[in-house]
């Protein structure tokens, strides 16, 4: 399938080109991070008990902010237009834009984790945990992400549309994705929440792209 | 000059079909028979709807009355059609062989290699330049030259000749005597003069 | 009327509320209905065009 | 195609045709108007002068007769535009979408309700007007979904456009609502392990369900009226939208 | 100044025209604010003490998400062309659409967040304090913003430096926004802060307007 | 038509210019002079410079070496050219008459009124359509309407034949020749031809 690796390399391509746009997230998910201790108070107790959660909502919000690239400028300078007369499923290339978006707004999330656990006063343990909850969780949100940039990229307007679309259905990630770092249900919850979040991961990039084609087939001119 | 008859014989027939915007019909009761090796002429004044037949046509519209026939094509054989329209989906930061790479690589290569179709569109010493750079006309080369990488029997032109010079318009000509020559077929909207032969001329009606 | 006992306040409240939302629904559906149809009419009346 | 020519119309077939449509049900819409004001005053009378004090919740059992009624239709209203859903990708039904863009501002009306009504009952009884409780968050990210249905019908101009590509949307909605509420009772459990809610429906006297049963029907009622004027209303602004649009071309045909 | 008129109603009527927008934008900003919960717990207490974070980083990010729209597709249709050969000041038009930007984007978060407090459990005063930070600190996020968004208008690759110039910028504004309303340095620190956070609205407001029109007008083509 | 020479009398004249894109000459040593009530036609191949021609007499590009002198230009009264590029700056969701009120707003609605205009461009009918249902030809006339809204003597206009019917040509060309009339000048790149007296033309050189 070099149509598939093609069009994975031209989205790493433009992602990587631009630079700012990894930049930007990665700086927010930072931010996002660092501005909580000025909220609560430098209760190092506190911040630690809170440190997962803040870890994953930062994330959260910074995959909704690369939403809005996945779609609408393909569709306004008609590259949208080639991807339904191509050889290559609509489909594939939508699996692999979901692909390209994890890796460029997923993994340099998870590379800068480790800082902000160290803000955070994050122990050892609960980071190690907090790095396997987010490489399981974080392909849900981009194939959910995924699906609503696609419900709203024949749309004139999108920018917020696509978050606020999808934040309510990820809520189960998000509250798996914490629930299987915190220590408060005890580990065979935390287990069953780390699985839960595989089989959402697992569901959702296998789901996702169909649904995305059909929307944007349905939704396009 | 490849050899002829390199495309299946088909041929391109609406009965009765109907295209519009939005719910609002813009022609009715076409019926189009483009013959292979033929191509069909689209004009019309402004917002006639030839830019939406050809959308119709490419299936990227919904009929809204009336049916689209190819005739003789095998629907495992692919895609047959090429549409190519006001805008010329390319991106920045990416080059100008780059860009076309990924096109022949998502329309399956099955034509010439992207350097041989840069020259053959007049862009082989801007090959690495970035596409964003070109110039309108330029631009619209490099949209021709995505027909040339991925072989396929109909091409649907919307103002190809848009902001091509003189040398572009002829090129343009050319380009499509080959594919008549090869056995395809095409219908072009334009409100400009098309040098090639075997072109019929549709005429839709009358909306200023 | 019957004694609503301590908490009157927030039983009055709730169907306030809901009378206000339930009116403000049915209003506006009567309300677009009408607006809709004048201006149907209006259109599909050939000599007001 | 006239009815006289059409052999034989089925009551579907008589449905899917949205003038049929309007014929046929709106004889319907008076008489159903009337039943639920019936209802609707049967219901108060009971609920204020004819049922008792909760021995113990007092009087705030009151707000039961309006919470317990508007969350149910917040959930049956999302089943109706999921079934609409199907209707429009599965039957291509042409009154499918209708029927969906016509519910979704009143589902969220109705589950607004049954958030304020609950958080007015929370005030007497917790002490304070929202507790991250499982059911009344699962409510609360109902509502979101609502709303974003909702904003997502109005980024579209082309309602016909808009349809399929809500309706894929709202039924991938329908799939994740389980998963939503498994995962908020999962969540709240797991940190407060008593519910508030106790499952009290069995047990609770004729004299409370009377008008507990009253007032739902009657604003199962009341939507079940709204919904099909809604439904006229925008069969109209469709025709409405096609007209103003030819007559801003200059009705060039 | 008619000229400045017609941009600011034309910047309304933009974003009001699509409907959904304003609507969109307040869900959005309510439902990043709701979904903390389910990340930090839904402990009262503990929210009522990071609720003022909470609702800064939701205004920082509905409005981050908004920038986006403010040149680009001005840009990208030729609009910004005509700008600079108007007859309006460049300086001028840009003024309006800073205004604009925070009528849009930043006012109906304002009018919004009474409903955060609720259910993030804040006080009633914390939540004035709130109030009275946002509408101190949202015109530097605007204006800052504005100008980041110029500067990212303005170079078509070097978008690196975009983000790089604003986030240092703004975080001052989220610190001291959150810095106003939680009383960890106590009263006098927290007026301090109120007072910084007026001084930088206004700064940013009116040097931002000439700091954007000189960018854009750099920005070649 | 107005009365003749409602403008002051203006000359453009370059010497010695020379213009390009990111630190690459396109083209040097040019001494246009453009006298007023006359026009020059730009031509030559794609690619030329021919639109960074305009940009750099718009000012919008900073020559690279020799000057742009406006003979005859009041500094105090405003800008006096308008510049018409490739892209026709509509906007979805804005009217077709709000769109043209808005640049008569920014620009000093010192020419027409909208609703003149429009009629004069072909679109009195569609003054309340969402300008991005305009088909390409429409929003062409639409930019058009642009330059009559505003008055001001020197008209840059790049391709502004695209997409014009054969109605849409005859239109340019009388607008043009009412803009000399008046007193106008005009720069104008273009592939076709264009109906209007006094025009002179200059082929700017090579690189395809
Ligand atoms: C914003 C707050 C609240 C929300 C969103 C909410 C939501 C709901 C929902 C969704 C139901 C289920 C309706 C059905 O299944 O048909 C329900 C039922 C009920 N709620 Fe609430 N509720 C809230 C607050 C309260 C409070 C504070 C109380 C009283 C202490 C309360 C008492 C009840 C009762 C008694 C029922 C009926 C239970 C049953 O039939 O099993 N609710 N509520
Ligand atoms: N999305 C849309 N919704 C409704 N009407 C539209 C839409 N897009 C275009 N139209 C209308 O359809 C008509 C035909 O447009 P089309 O682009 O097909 O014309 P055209 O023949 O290609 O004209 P041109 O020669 O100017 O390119 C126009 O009058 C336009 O107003
Ligand atoms: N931003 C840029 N940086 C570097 N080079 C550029 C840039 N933009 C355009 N160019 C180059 O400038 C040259 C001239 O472009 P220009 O648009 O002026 O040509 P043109 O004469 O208008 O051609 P056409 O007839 O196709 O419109 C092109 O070869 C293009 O590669
Ligand atoms: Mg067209
Ligand atoms: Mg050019």
């Amino acid at each position: 399938m070099s149509g598939f690796r093609s069009v994975l390399r031209r989205e790493l391509r433009l992602a990587l080109a631009g630079g700012s746009d990894m930049l930007t997230l990665v700086l927010f998910f930072v931010i996002v991070g660092a501005i909580v201790p000025f909220a609560v108070g430098p209760d190092r107790q506190l911040l630690a008990r809170i440190a997962p959660g803040i870890v994953w909502i930062a994330a959260f919000l910074s995959m909704l902010l690369g939403l809005d690239r996945l779609f609408r400028p393909d569709r306004e300078d008609g590259t949208l237009t080639l991807y339904r007369l191509a050889e290559l499923p609509l489909a594939a290339a939508i699996a692999a834009k979901v692909i390209a978006h994890w890796l460029t707004a997923a993994l340099p999330l998870i590379l800068a984790s480790p800082f902000l656990a160290m803000i955070l006063a994050m122990d050892e343990p609960t980071f190690w945990r907090t790095l396997a909850s987010l490489a399981l969780g974080t392909p849900a949100l981009a194939a959910f992400g995924t699906f609503g940039a696609a419900v709203t990229a024949a749309t004139r307007r999108g920018g917020l549309l696509a978050p606020i679309l999808i934040a309510p259905l990820s809520v189960p990630v998000l509250i798996f994705g914490v629930g299987a770092i915190s220590p408060l249900g005890g580990p065979d919850q935390a287990a069953a929440a780390m699985l839960f979040l595989a089989a959402l991961s697992l569901m959702a990039l296998a789901l996702s792209p169909f649904a995305s084609a059909l929307a944007i087939g349905w939704g396009e001119e | 000059m490849t050899q002829r008859q390199v495309f299946p014989r088909l041929f391109l027939r609406t009965s009765d079909l109907a295209c519009g915007r939005g719910g609002m019909v813009l022609a009715r009761n076409l019926a189009l028979a483009v013959a292979p090796g033929t191509g069909l002429l689209l004009r019309g004044p402004n917002g006639a709807g030839k830019s939406t037949l050809l959308l119709t046509l490419a299936g990227l519209l919904p009929p809204l009355a009336g049916t689209i026939e190819i005739e003789g094509h095998d629907p495992e054989a692919g895609k047959i059609l090429h549409h190519c329209g006001h805008r010329n989906a390319v991106r920045a930061r990416l080059g100008v062989a780059e860009t076309l790479k990924f096109w022949a690589a998502i329309n399956g290569a099955t034509g010439m290699p992207a350097g041989a179709a840069l020259e053959r569109v007049g862009l082989g010493r801007l090959a690495r330049l970035d596409a964003a750079y070109l110039s309108a006309g330029q631009q619209r080369r490099l949209a021709l030259a995505r027909l040339l990488v991925s072989r396929r029997p109909l091409w649907l032109l919307d103002e190809p000749s848009a902001a091509l010079d003189a040398e572009g318009q002829a090129l343009l000509g050319s380009l499509l005597e080959e594919h008549f020559a090869a056995g395809g077929l095409a219908v072009i909207a334009t409100h400009d003069a098309i040098a090639a032969d075997g072109l019929a001329t549709l005429t839709l009606g009358g909306a200023a | 009327m019957i004694e609503l006992g301590q908490h009157a306040a927030f039983i009055v409240l709730a169907y306030a509320g809901v009378f206000l939302g339930v009116a403000a629904l049915v209003l506006w559906t009567v309300f677009d209905g009408r607006r809709t149809s004048a201006r149907l009419e209006a259109l599909s009346d050939p000599k007001s065009r | 195609m006239t009815i006289e020519t059409t052999p034989k119309m089925s009551w579907w077939n008589r449905l899917a045709h949205p003038g049929q449509f309007m014929a046929w049900t709106r004889p319907l819409i008076w008489p159903l108007a009337i039943l639920t004001l019936a209802l609707f005053l049967a219901g108060l009378w009971f609920a204020f002068f004819a049922s008792p004090a909760d021995y113990q919740m007092g009087d705030t059992v009151r707000i039961m007769y309006v919470h317990v009624p508007t969350a149910w239709l917040g959930q049956f209203i999302y089943a109706t535009m999921a079934v609409s859903a199907l209707g429009t990708l599965v039957w291509r039904h042409p009154l499918a979408d209708v029927s969906m863009k016509a519910a979704a501002p009143m589902g969220a009306a109705f589950t607004a309700m049954a958030l304020f009504t609950g958080s007015m009952w929370g005030r007497p009884t917790w002490g304070t007007f929202w507790e991250w409780d499982g059911r009344m968050t699962s409510t609360l990210i109902l509502l979101f979904i609502y709303l974003g249905i909702v904003a997502l019908w109005r980024a579209f101009d082309d309602q016909l456009r808009a349809a399929r590509v809500v309706a894929a949307f709202t039924l991938v909605g329908a799939i994740n609502v389980p998963i939503i509420k498994f995962s908020v009772d999962w969540w709240s459990t797991l940190h407060q392990p008593a519910s508030v809610f106790t499952p009290e429906g069995p047990k609770m006297p004729f004299s409370i369900l009377l008008p507990l049963f009253l007032m739902f029907f009657a604003f199962t009622f009341l939507f079940a009226t709204l919904q099909l004027v809604a439904m006229h209303t925008e069969i109209r602004r469709r025709r409405v939208m096609t007209l103003e649009r030819r007559a801003a071309r200059g009705d060039a045909r």
